[in-house]
């Protein structure tokens, strides 16, 4: 399973990327996402993986059953809640530009470069 | 006493809880002086403590390393924090006067200190992940920095430079993905513990080429730094000077911790392409500053030059060229800070940025012109300011190793970079005031407030040059420390 | 003794309710299953009789959950709700089938 | 795995859900409304519900009950938010 | 959307999603949920009743309380430090104490339980927030 | 027997998902979709849960699976009304 | 001497405090400070013998070889009492110059800094630090130069000497960072006794030509020259300053100061001295077709800095005897005709040469002056020129090699300055009355001291060198050959070939002069076929070379930061890929052992689905379309999670989906639909990289998976979780115990965020105080 999982991710990054190299900003933002959707998993994948036995510990039992690494999940976790933060401002920040500027196009966003 | 590791963080976090609960901007100009006032006290204790100890570790939660999250201080993090903490504290004072009114304190503060906050933490923490989350606080700060006053301008300038950076958090979180799926750990210290004597550890390389990007991006070296041109010159120039001294730093910081403490495998590779790296990033910059005749967008460009120079110290790779890069890092933090507070005061003398339509400021202020003087002369390498030795140092030890084609390079961009400060220094200064809209402006004589931060820094930019045995010996232990970090992975994984 | 009477009303309606369930879904099954069969969509403005607001939610609800009647809107004064029907015949046959579900609802909320 | 309910039977119902879910992936996909989009994402939460509902039984832990939860409460908050932006606008 | 149904149903979905939150909050600890989680269901459940009366218009007594959640639960997080510094063990050191009660063994309330709850209504802000501003009015 | 009963609950329940998911592709329009994606999910959700509680078999469990099914009953028309309120098909005739 | 070197400090930051009645006598005061150091210095003449010198180390940066060394050996000494001693007297005539501009604080603030960092220049016994004095006479001239610095061409010349002299300053530096490594050490004292171990290595060639090209651009060696003659656009003092004793003889005192270590080698004495001829030529060609006054002293200047270097690479005792000799004549006559040219400029309104003449009428003792001035500098007897002519000549003649070559020019460069001096001297002072623009006079007593004092000097000492000789310059030279030589100076050596050679030049010069004086028509034509033979100017040319520079790189900038914001983010992702790829490449022999499967199948089903709704999500047009289909990718990852042990992890995912494409469909409404925006081409393009990078980090999660190179320290969490931390939910507890800083962060960033997204997009509100 982990091939097709690298397979998935390293589409996901294709799409991302893809989207990236738009010149609409909300397909930007889109590329954004699946970027970091691709990232979770990747980080995820790369811990390994344990189908079906959730890190959680009994009273006292101590570690018996070979459970799935707890360590990359709050990784991921705090990843994804940074990335909503961050996805949330993106769109807020689009969207006050396009009020701003009538505009989607980055291809327009050249005034500040030279 | 160890708990004070922590409070480079922790401080800033409790001035962001009171700034969210008590909405006066009033009160918020004072608590963002306070605060960034403390915490010059604090990382100048911590600077002692670490004189006495070495290296001091802070196991949170009391977790050992390398389970839980550790915070170190070494001498590297700690000049960062003290250099980091004289900036932020200029830059509160700074705020205080050239800070519109649409802009509320308030608010700034917030952000400022989320800014402080995510860098003193990417400063002290030794757990590549803890770092992670450290660069998106300082990220999203700076994101709102940015857009802080919502002109057309700005609204690009921050959209450009978010999607740039953002692109290289994903990449560093890939990095630390990988990294940990491949050791299983993510304090530094075990890493190094791991990595030294693997023979597999060229394994690691691909995880380092997502850091090597993701740092570049951040500290903007040469193919990944088109954010930083992009954007820097459109907020509010206190932001600007906020943002010049520190973001790209921590950039280098990271560079610098990374690539001395677990990724030392394959030095030749990294070593040459960091070198190689250094090199188009100062050409680069310093042309382009050369190219314009706006006071930031060519502060903007030395940024991305002075980089070149830092990078070139990592690449070299001898303590002499490590502890070249960290005086060089610390000089340009100081420096460069105050060239942007000192375009400011122009700016704010003139309104307006553009050097062609502003003049005669030397005749005007003599003040105005010493404070623009002392940090321009320290970026160009005057003798003997602080720019002079950590061009020196760098120079002596590229030569010293060999490395003639990336020390040529550095020589000739310093001629780049004295072009850019006498092209300010001309038309700002030198040349009378041309007879345009701007002319007609009063000059106002200039407040406290308005030039203390700048007398704080070129000060220090002076006692530097004058003291540099002191600093040198400092930023040489601190390079030893890199070179050999036993005595940090036995703090922090036995201590 | 009023609590005991509004219990039993809603276990019947309950019960009522589950009937209702079973069987409209059996019959939105078997439709969705049997293509070629004609429905004939409608919308019908059905009076309301309830005055609680609970009831007026449960009456919606329970309206939506039964075969081919969704509720879309309620008017401002809550005198009318706007149902769309799926297989429409007869109004005044909708709408008496609609009154006999609003008494029982009714019946519980008082 | 357990042995109580056999595997086939949780395949089988797997295999519904899935073919559940590409029935309603096409119905997202073809629109046209976004109503009728929104009404299919509507569908596909239940549908994943239901895979969890299986799965659970198939790994024997009751932990997977707590998703569902989250599941229909989001997916009605979903619902009803976006619908409020759609009141003018489609397409 | 203005749909009376809609804002009948607000009454007691509300008050049922916010008991789901806490919840998810207070068995976060053993049980999937947690801090985060719950903050987030209960942010949406507060923000439910806006989307049902289309009611976001900008009040700047509506506005003040998202901040005043994240103040409320950065502090909360800040205060769960300071029993492991006054217990003299490295910062963030879970203490942790038993409350009694009867019929049970007792409680187990310690400081990262604290933090959670803390994260629980920085969280609420924060959606409050993100809601209120993305949806204004202009 | 349990294991037939739970296992004629989890096929049932499977399948009337299914037939909801056929029914929102089949129909013709909005309305009708929304007649087959809200009535039919929604018992079959409720037939697993009441599978899957009896599978497990304990109180916990039943107490989640009521909380699922009444927030489900309650949710589910509103959504659907939610959709259906926002439609606007240009100028809905009342009767056609 | 360290004293002297602060004393000249806090004279020069004194100016500015001074009270108001002595403020006016600042010039006076700063005279006198000079004045006290040449005095100080000229006691310890005596001290400083052959075999004697004075030195001082305070240790400063010692790691770095960084110390302050003084020393004070012969060859100091003839450098800090010219600095001195013109020092004194160039004040004295500032004075009454600079008395109409405005800012002479700021004036005699820099030209005292000047002296002292030229007095440190020439005291430095470290080569670091003689290198930060060196920098700091580029930057304070800078200051001088652009004095009057709303006039373009002032900024322009202040620009060109100071990058000139700037870059020639950082590759000396280089070179000595070079050398300085072999014997590790930047001291002089340590270079010197370990000449041969520098000599020898391999870096000596690099090292030597590094530290000639701060040389060479210091003392305006041909081909750097051109910046000299641009300096004179600063206030005549200075130009008298520059010229004579500071700033261009710095180049000459290192030279001297290294020669006993780098010198003696056929790369010393063939750069050195062909740079030093063809230098001289320059000069003394050019010097006669100018017109202006100080553009003619300037190329003279560089006719003897020319000999100077000359002398220098040539390296015998003769020459350098002579160059030791000649700093003294040259300072002397130098520092007056500046003095004088300012005069006459002040006086008269104009340095023009055509607008000048007979002006020994209005000032017959400026006349004086000057005669004896350009006497010396065309080396006629008595004056002190002549003796140094004729030892030049001598050293000429013994030198090794190339003499006949050398001689021949130096003949030829020494008749053009005859022919210059004679000329100067007439057209200015002698013949008909100029049409001045003022009427001239010769008031102001002050002014003449300076120029006066010299010019006696160059003919007392012309008459009797024998003390000059004895107590100055055999010191000198004894500290420049490394080894005790003796002089002794006369002004007649008998009839010899030098003698001869003498007569020659001065008759060719007198023919020549007489030439340009008869026949107007020469001087013109000549100018003309230098304007055709030497039609690019140099400094000309480093204008447009500068142009051309700021140019390339603007064209370069505007293509590296070209605005598009996708081509940016492609170069990005380009650099990225391709170091990955070569680093997979690289390091292709790992071993891969993960099997292939697709079961369990839902789990490949809902791969599939993830796959499909991304790639609708990539090309749909419809922004809902895309949008939805986003989540519905990140709903089957959260499921991925979910089947693969993370619980709270994939209900955090699908809130947060959730949660975006609400915020999503918030403001999609007011936003515009997508459009055909990129054409089939660019969309395969774009498809191509992003497939090649999604490639690669398909084969880096694999091999990450594949690659366990420790334990991971997850095993701590599940053992310790329940008994340490008190909790059954061990990703909980790792949120709020274990790596609770992570959360802290990771609420900060949301908090950061909300405020910034309400700050957005509400209506922004002044501040209240
Ligand atoms: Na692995
Ligand atoms: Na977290």
């Amino acid at each position: 399973m982990e091939i097709i999982l690298a397979i998935v991710v390293g589409l996901l990054y294709t799409v991302g990327v893809y989207l990236l190299l738009r010149r609409s900003i909300l397909k930007f933002i889109i590329g954004l996402i699946f970027m970091s959707n691709a990232t979770n998993l990747l980080v995820f994948l790369s811990a390994g993986l344990v189908p079906g036995s959730p890190a959680f510990v009994q009273a006292g039992s101590g570690s018996s059953a070979p459970l799935a690494d707890p360590l990359p999940q709050a990784l991921v976790l705090t990843a994804i809640v940074i990335g909503l933060g961050i996805v949330v401002f993106t769109l807020a920040l689009k969207y006050k530009f396009f009020e701003t500027t009538g505009t989607d196009d980055l291809d327009q966003l050249k005034k500040t470069d030279n | 006493m160890i708990t004070f590791v922590a409070l480079p963080i922790l401080l800033p976090f409790i001035f962001i809880i009171s700034l969210l609960v008590f909405r006066s901007d009033r009160l918020a100009g004072w608590l963002g002086v306070f605060g960034s006032g403390l915490l010059i006290l604090l990382s100048g204790y911590l600077f002692i403590l670490v004189q006495k100890h070495g290296v001091i570790a802070l196991q949170m939660g009391g977790w050992e390393a390398p389970f839980g999250i550790t915070l170190v201080v070494d001498f590297l993090s700690a000049i960062m924090l003290v250099v980091a903490a004289l900036i932020v504290f200029s830059i509160a004072i700074y705020a205080l006067r050239f800070l519109p009114k649409t802009i509320r304190l308030n608010r700034f503060f917030i952000f400022f200190f989320g800014l402080t906050m995510g860098l003193n933490g990417a400063f002290v923490t030794g757990d590549v992940f803890n770092l992670f989350v450290w660069f998106e606080v300082m990220l999203m700060s700076s994101f709102v920095l940015i857009t802080l006053g919502r002109t057309k301008e700005q609204l690009e300038g921050g959209i450009k430079y978010m999607s740039l950076n953002l692109i290289g958090s994903l990449l560093f979180l890939a990095g630390v993905g990988l990294l940990y799926g491949k050791t299983g750990t993510l304090n530094m210290a075990h890493l190094a513990e791991i990595l030294k004597n693997d023979n597999q550890a060229i394994l690691m390389n691909t995880s380092a080429v997502l850091f090597f990007v993701a740092f570049g991006i951040k500290a903007a070296v040469f193919p990944l730094y088109f954010w930083l041109p992009a954007s820097y010159h459109t907020p509010n120039i206190t932001i600007s000077s906020l943002f010049a001294g520190l973001l790209t730093k921590v950039g280098v910081y990271t560079f610098i911790r990374f690539f001395t403490l677990f990724f030392v495998h394959d030095q030749q590779f990294w070593h040459q392409l960091l070198l190689i790296t250094a090199g188009f990033t100062m050409v680069a910059g310093g042309m382009a500053a050369a190219a314009h005749y706006e006071t930031r967008r060519i502060l903007s460009y030395h940024i991305i030059s002075q980089i070149g120079y830092m990078i070139m110290g990592l690449g070299i790779f001898t303590p002499l060229a490590i502890a070249g890069a960290i005086f060089f890092t610390i000089h340009n933090m100081i420096a460069k800070t105050n060239t942007f507070l000192v375009a400011g005061m122009i700016a704010k003398a003139r309104g307006t940025f553009e050097l062609k339509e502003v003049g005669g400021l030397f005749k005007q202020s003599p003040f105005l012109a010493i404070l623009f003087m002392v940090p321009a002369f320290a970026l160009a390498g005057v003798p003997p300011i602080s720019g002079f030795f950590a061009k020196f140092i760098l120079i002596k030890a590229g030569l010293e190793n060999g490395n003639y084609v990336i020390t040529a390079v550095a020589i000739l961009t310093g001629m780049l970079t004295l072009y850019s400060m006498i092209k300010i220094w001309n038309e700002a200064f030198l040349k009378a005031q041309p007879a345009n809209e701007y002319a007609s402006t009063p000059f106002k004589k200039l407040k406290f407030a308005e030039y203390f931060p700048s007398v704080l820094l070129g000060a220090t930019s002076i006692l530097m040059g004058l003291f540099a045995a002191y600093l040198f010996d400092f930023t040489m232990n601190a390079a030893n420390q890199l070179i050999d970090p036993s005595l940090y992975i036995e703090t922090v994984l036995k201590g | 003794m009023k609590i005991l009477k509004k219990t039993y009303y809603l276990l019947a309606f309950c019960l009522f309710y589950l009937f209702k369930l079973v069987q409209s879904n059996i019959y939105i099954a078997w439709d969705i299953l049997t293509p070629g069969k004609q429905s004939n969509p409608a919308f019908v403005e059905v009076p309301v009789i309830l005055n609680s607001d609970t009831g007026l939610l449960m009456f919606s609800n329970l309206l939506s959950m039964t075969p081919g009647t969704l509720s879309l809107d309620i008017s401002r004064d809550k005198k009318t709700m706007l149902v769309h029907v799926l297989y429409y015949s007869d109004e005044e046959q909708i709408q008496n089938g609609l009154k006999e579900m609003q008494q029982k609802i009714k019946r519980i909320t008082g | 795995m357990n042995d109580s309910i056999s595997t086939t039977v949780l395949l089988i119902a797997f295999s519904l859900l899935l073919a559940a879910l590409i029935l309603a992936f096409t119905r997202l996909l073809k629109g046209p409304s976004i109503n009728d989009r929104i009404a299919a994402m509507d569908v596909i939460s239940i549908v994943v519900m239901g895979f969890i509902l299986v799965y659970s039984v198939l790994i024997n832990n009751a932990m997977y009950f707590d998703i569902p939860i989250v599941i229909s409460l989001i997916s009605f908050i979903g619902t009803v938010a976006v619908s409020t932006y759609l009141k003018h606008k489609n397409g | 959307m203005n749909s009376v149904i809609l804002q009948l149903a607000a009454k007691y979905l509300r008050w049922l999603l916010i008991s789901f939150a806490v919840l998810a909050l207070l068995r976060g600890h053993n049980n999937p949920g947690g801090g985060f989680i719950g903050g987030l269901m209960a942010g949406l459940a507060i923000v439910y009743k806006g989307f049902a009366f289309n009611a976001f218009q900008v009040k700047e007594k509506l506005l003040k309380r998202p901040e005043r959640y994240m103040g409320l639960g950065l502090f909360l997080i800040l205060l769960s430090f300071i029993p492991s510094v006054f217990a003299g063990k490295p910062l963030m050191t879970g203490i942790w104490i038993t409350v009694p009660v009867p019929f049970f063994s007792g409680i187990k309330l310690g400081t990262p339980f604290l933090f959670d709850i803390g994260v629980f209504f920085t969280v609420i802000g924060v959606t409050l927030l993100f809601v209120f501003s993305l949806t204004q009015k202009k | 027997m349990d294991k037939i009963i739970i296992s004629i609950f989890i096929l049932a329940g499977s399948f009337f998902i299914l037939v909801a998911a056929i029914g929102l592709l089949r129909f013709k329009d909005l309305y009708a979709r929304l007649h087959a994606g809200t009535k039919a999910p929604s018992f079959g959700i409720l037939l697993l849960l009441i599978g899957v509680s009896i599978y497990f078999n304990t109180p916990v469990v039943y107490i989640k699976s009521l909380f699922i099914i009444v927030f489900i009953y309650l949710t589910a028309p509103l959504g659907a009304h939610a959709i259906a309120k926002s439609f606007d098909n240009k100028g809905k005739n009342k009767k056609q | 001497m360290v004293y002297i070197l602060l004393v000249f400090l806090s004279a020069s930051l004194l100016i500015f405090i001074l009270p108001g009645w002595l403020k006016k006598q600042k010039a006076i005061l700063l005279s006198f400070v000079q004045f006290a150091a040449f005095i100080y210095f000229l006691s310890h003449v005596s001290e400083i013998t052959s075999y004697h010198s004075k030195s001082i180390f305070i240790e400063w940066i010692p790691q770095l070889g960084l110390n302050l060394e003084f020393m004070l050996d012969g060859l100091s000494m003839v450098f800090a009492l010219l600095v001195t001693g013109i020092g004194a007297l160039v004040f004295l005539y500032a004075k009454d110059y600079m008395k109409s501009y405005a800012g002479t604080d700021k004036f005699f603030f820099y030209l005292m800094l000047f002296s002292g960092a030229m007095l440190g220049l020439v005291l430095s016994g470290n080569l670091i630090q003689l290198f930060i004095f060196w920098e700091l006479t580029s930057f304070i001239s800078f200051f001088l130069i652009s004095f009057f610095h709303e006039k373009e061409s002032a900024r322009k010349a202040a620009f060109q000497s100071l990058y000139i002299t700037g870059f020639g300053g950082l590759s000396m530096l280089a070179g000595i960072v070079l050398l300085g490594s072999v014997v590790d050490s930047y001291s002089f004292s340590d270079w010197l006794s370990n000449a041969n171990a520098i000599k020898e290595s391999n870096l000596y060639l690099p090292g030597l030509l590094l530290i000639l090209a701060g040389i060479f651009t210091k003392s305006a060696q041909f081909p750097f020259h051109f910046w000299l003659p641009g300096a004179m656009q600063a206030p005549a003092p200075v130009s008298s300053y520059l010229h004579s004793a500071t700033m261009v003889k710095a180049g000459i005192f290192l030279l001297a100061r290294l020669s006993p270590v780098l010198g003696g080698t056929p790369e010393w004495t063939y750069i050195i001295s062909l740079t030093g001829v063809l230098t001289m030529l320059t000069g003394s060609y050019f010097a006669i077709t100018q017109t202006d006054l100080k553009g003619i002293l300037a190329f003279t200047t560089i006719n003897a800095l020319g000999v100077l270097v000359l002398l220098l690479g040539i390296n015998t005792t003769e020459s350098i005897k002579a160059a030791m000799l000649f700093l003294f004549i040259h300072a002397f006559y130098k520092a007056t005709l500046f003095m004088v040219a300012g005069l006459i400029e002040k006086k008269t309104g104009t340095r023009e040469l055509r607008q000048l003449g007979g002006l020994i009428k209005y000032m017959p003792l400026t006349f004086v002056i000057a005669f004896l001035a350009l006497l010396s500098m065309a080396g006629l007897p008595p004056l002190l020129g002549f003796l140094g002519k004729e030892l030049i000549y001598e050293a000429k003649v013994q030198s090794p090699g190339i003499a006949s070559m050398i001689l021949i020019l130096g003949v030829t460069s020494n008749i053009f300055m005859v022919a210059v001096s004679l000329y100067f001297a007439r057209k200015v002072f002698l013949g008909k009355p100029g049409n001045f623009p003022k009427q001239p006079n010769e008031r102001g007593a002050a002014f003449l001291i300076g120029p006066g004092v010299l010019a006696l000097l160059s003919l007392v000492l012309g008459l009797s060198p024998g003390k000059l000789g004895s107590a100055v310059i055999k010191p000198a030279l004894s500290a420049v050959l490394g080894e005790v030589a003796e002089v002794k100076l006369k002004i007649w050596h008998g009839f010899n070939q030098v003698f001869f050679l003498s007569m020659l030049t001065i008759i060719l010069g007198f023919l020549l002069y007489v030439a340009m004086l008869k026949k107007d028509k020469l001087l013109i034509y000549w100018k003309k076929i230098n304007d055709v033979v030497f039609a690019v100017q140099l400094d000309e040319v480093f204008a447009w070379v500068m142009d051309k520079f700021v140019a390339v790189s603007k064209l370069k900038t505007k293509t590296v930061q070209h605005g598009y914001h996708r081509l940016y983010i492609l170069t990005i992702i380009v650099f990225t890929s391709l170091l990955l790829w070569f680093q997979v490449f690289v390091t292709r022999s790992w071993n891969f052992d993960i099997p292939f499967t697709l079961r369990p199948f839902y789990i490949s089903g809902l791969a599939l689905v993830i796959i499909l709704a991304s790639a609708v999500s990539a090309v749909s047009r419809s922004r809902i379309v895309t949008i939805i289909s986003m989540g519905v990718a990140g709903y089957g990852i959260s499921l991925i999670f979910l089947y693969y042990s993370a619980v709270d992890l994939a209900i955090t995912q699908i809130l947060v989906e959730t949660l975006t494409l609400v915020m999503f469909m918030a403001i999609l409404q007011k936003l515009p639909r997508f459009a055909v925006l990129s054409s089939k081409k660019t969309r395969l393009r774009d498809f191509l990289i992003a497939l090649g990078f999604g490639s690669v980090m398909t084969i880096l999660a694999l091999k990450a998976v594949n690659v366990n190179l420790n334990r991971s320290i997850s095993d701590f969490y599940l053992e310790n979780s329940y008994l340490k931390a008190f909790g059954e939910n061990v990703v909980n507890v790792i949120l709020v115990d274990f790596r609770a800083l992570d959360t802290l962060g990771e609420v900060t960033v949301l908090t950061i965020a909300a405020v910034g997204v309400y700050l957005l997009l509400s209506k922004p509100k002044s501040r209240k105080l």
